[in-house]
């Protein structure tokens, strides 16, 4: 199972501020191990986002995003004590979910 | 603030570029690492070894189903912050004098009841299966002494041998390529390529050189320790490898440590 | 999530029997789909793949440095001013395949992001932004180098 | 478990020596040294144990650095003489190869590490530590700048007679730096089969010849 993420989520009048780490390998697909052997692609491809159940930012990715990969945004409409949901999905179908209070 | 600054140089630099030789383009490539290293401040992932860390500390684990909260790292059962900063040092239990590392597996051993032998076995293959995990916790521990100065005792009789010891290994030259730690790290302001040198007889100064690790290493997506460090600093260096807590090893941390006293820690760093 | 079995044989081909299977869901499949831009392997494909042409603006900005001490790991960030800026895009010109995310903006959110990508070599970061259903781009280019042996 | 039993008893080494006397000498910390050396590394690949046993050379300049004093002349003279003997002159007696290859060897820091297959290319990690040429800016500062090396010592035929002296001088650094200065920091190239006469030769004319960027 997938590490945990860490997410910090921030509001500095009226905008949140978030910053999430997600623990992944980020392999691109195309590179070859010692012996010349290709390396299967393995990598986040889709990220959203929530608030209060609504959408506050999607992304798609390539194998081009580095390994652990960092993603920062900024929202509006988010108060203090609410709850913040990241959700990530692979290219081999594993996700993960983590969420964070905002501060 | 800082970023704004930085670039204000970078923008006072590519000005002064026009026309000049390499060593103000080297001036101009200083300054452009700088506001790289700079942006990268901002999200270090080796928070994501601490917080898988943080977790392992206080999970029942092992054949005796118990947590790490009573370990030792010198400062009492339990006692994390300012540990890491007084590390390696001597334990009367062991009659060791112990890194970080090696003193996890003692307290692995002692309190959750893992076989030493087992874990030695798993740190040399780092970062993968059990080894993933003490890196993990190291990384936890090592963060509680963030921004706190460097300062081990040598108050014991094998604190210093170990010292001693420490210094004579920085200072063995061997091997195909005649290479000691010193060759790179013996003195002030050197660079290999492009990588300023630290100089590691004395205190390099705060955040710099012992005083950098463990960091998130870029390159790699892994978070190196001081064990690790080293066996790729003597790698690179042509030697034989350290065993994973070897004297050797735990001298050189020692006699690196006490030159770095008064420098402080800036746990878990991040490099390329 | 909850895909009834008449809704996932209206897929076609491969993602039908996927989406059958209950190996991916209907909205994966649906955004795998639009994933075609990702495996795109020039500059010039991928502006094709995410709508053609872009008009350079100053209203976009690309957050990056001006030299990387390692491709491995390079910030990349996007800020835009054009008002009812829905998506963003990010291209690293000089990799194997350029487009290296995509970001949609809803209302309420700002249209500036920041992530890290790995760049085999020194390339122009392009960031594509649509604003009012139109494309816009700008190019910031950032130098990658090999550090040395040491660190 | 030989692995843990053997760095055990290392320790107990250090603990015995240690309380023998109240304040140990430094010729007793040389000796648990060589006791932590021996206990604490494994051979890996190519990296065998042999390559921790120091030769003259690097035993006494290490304890030099040590003491902090630098060598006394009649031992840096030994030295020197002793490193000179092994120099080995090209033998078809030319000394420059091709450039282009010896800008390739410059650059490349692989070979001889545990990790590096041992049949593989050894590269002569110049620009780790020596500024080359102009164009290349990721250099080292470790070692002197050899930019302009030949032009700026007035080499301007590198097969004359008057270009000779510094020709030789410059196979012998390569060779065997240590021939020249005693406790040098420079790999002994040659000596120690880093690389081996036709890669020193194309180094050489990285170096020498009119024609490489280093002399433009």
């Amino acid at each position: 199972m997938a590490d945990p993420m860490r997410i910090r989520a921030a509001l500095a009048g009226d905008e949140t501020t978030v910053r999430v780490l997600m623990a992944h390998i980020m392999e691109t697909g195309i590179r070859k191990d010692a012996s010349g052997a290709l390396i299967p692609a393995h990598f986040i491809q889709d990220v959203e986002a929530t608030h209060n159940g609504k959408s506050v930012l999607k992304t798609m990715w390539s194998g081009a995003v580095s390994q652990n990969p960092f993603l920062s945004f900024k929202f509006k409409g988010a108060a203090k004590g609410d709850k913040v949901v990241v959700k990530w999905v692979d290219n081999k179908g594993d996700s993960r979910t983590d969420e964070v209070t905002i501060a | 603030m800082k970023k704004s600054m930085v670039q204000r140089q970078v923008l006072a630099a590519a000005a002064l570029l026009v026309g000049m030789g390499a060593a103000l383009a080297q001036d101009a490539t200083a300054t452009g690492i700088a506001q790289y290293r700079e942006m990268l401040q901002d999200g270090n992932p080796a928070e994501l070894f601490e917080m898988k860390g943080e977790k392992l500390w206080t999970q029942n684990r092992g054949p005796k189903n118990a947590t790490l909260e009573k370990c030792d790292f010198g400062k009492g059962p339990g006692v994390l912050k300012g540990a890491f900063v007084e590390l390696p040092r001597y334990f009367a239990d062991t009659g060791r004098v112990q890194d970080l590392e090696s003193r996890l597996i003692t307290c692995m051993e002692t309190l959750q009841g893992y076989k030493a032998e087992d874990l030695y076995k798993a740190a040399a293959n780092y970062g993968k299966g059990e080894s993933a995990n003490m890196v993990a916790i190291t990384t936890y521990v090592v963060t509680a002494s963030k921004g706190m100065d460097f300062a081990l005792p040598q108050g014991n009789e094998k604190e210093k041998t170990m010292y001693e010891v420490g210094k004579r290994l920085f200072f063995a030259r061997s091997g195909p390529h005649d290479f000691a730690c010193s060759t790179c790290h013996g003195v002030d302001g050197q660079r290999i390529r492009l990588q300023e040198l630290p100089n590691l007889t004395k205190n390099p100064g705060d955040g710099v050189g012992f005083a950098a690790w463990p960091a998130y290493r870029v390159s790699n997506g892994q978070l190196w320790t001081m064990q690790k460090r080293l066996n790729d600093c003597y790698r690179q260096q042509r030697f034989p490898e350290p065993k994973f807590g070897s004297d050797a090893t735990i001298a050189l941390a020692v006699y690196m440590g006490v030159n770095s006293k008064s420098a402080e820690s800036i746990v878990p760093a991040i490099k390329r | 999530m909850k895909n009834t079995r008449r809704s996932a044989l209206k897929v076609t081909g491969a993602f039908a029997t996927l989406v059958s299977l209950g190996l991916i869901t209907q909205s994966q499949a649906q955004a795998a789909v639009d994933r075609s831009g990702f495996s795109v392997k020039t500059l010039d494909d991928a502006l094709k793949a995410i709508g053609g042409n872009a008009a350079a603006s100053d209203q976009i900005t690309v957050v990056s440095p001006d030299i990387a001490e390692n491709g491995a790991v390079v910030p990349v960030g996007v800020v835009s001013k054009m008002p009812n800026t829905t998506e963003i895009f990010i291209i690293i010109e000089k990799n194997p395949t350029p487009l290296a995310a995509v970001f949609m903006i809803p209302d309420g959110t700002a249209p500036d992001v920041q992530t890290r990508v790995k760049m085999g070599q020194s390339t122009n970061v392009i960031a594509v932004v649509k604003a009012d259903g139109k494309l816009f781009s700008a190019i910031k280019e950032t130098k990658v180098t090999l550090g040395g042996c040491g660190g | 478990m030989k692995k843990f039993l053997k760095i055990t008893s290392v320790s107990v080494a250090v603990l015995m020596l240690a309380a023998c006397a109240s304040s140990p000498s430094s010729a007793d910390y040389d000796k648990i040294t060589s006791q932590v050396t021996q206990g604490s590394f494994q051979a890996k690949g190519q990296a065998s144990l042999e390559r921790l046993q120091q030769d003259d050379a690097n035993r006494l300049c290490s304890a030099a650095d040590v003491a902090g004093q630098p060598l006394d002349d009649k031992t840096a003279q030994m030295i020197q003489a002793a490193n000179l003997k092994t120099i080995k002159w090209p033998a078809d007696g030319k000394f420059l190869g091709d450039w282009k290859n010896g800008e390739k060897l410059a650059q490349s820091g692989r070979g001889l590490t545990w990790s590096d297959k041992a049949e593989s290319a050894n590269g002569g990690n110049c620009y780790n530590c020596h500024q080359i040429t102009k164009e290349e800016i990721s250099y080292g500062t470790i070692g002197p700048s050899l930019y302009n090396y030949g032009k700026l010592r007035g080499v301007t035929d590198p097969n004359s007679p008057a270009a000779r002296g510094v020709v030789e001088y410059t196979w012998v650094k390569l060779w065997n730096a240590r021939a020249y200065s005693a406790c040098s920091q420079m790999p002994r190239v040659g000596h120690n089969g880093i690389l081996g006469e036709a890669e020193i030769k194309d180094v050489m004319a990285l170096l020498l010849d009119p024609a490489s960027p280093a002399n433009k």
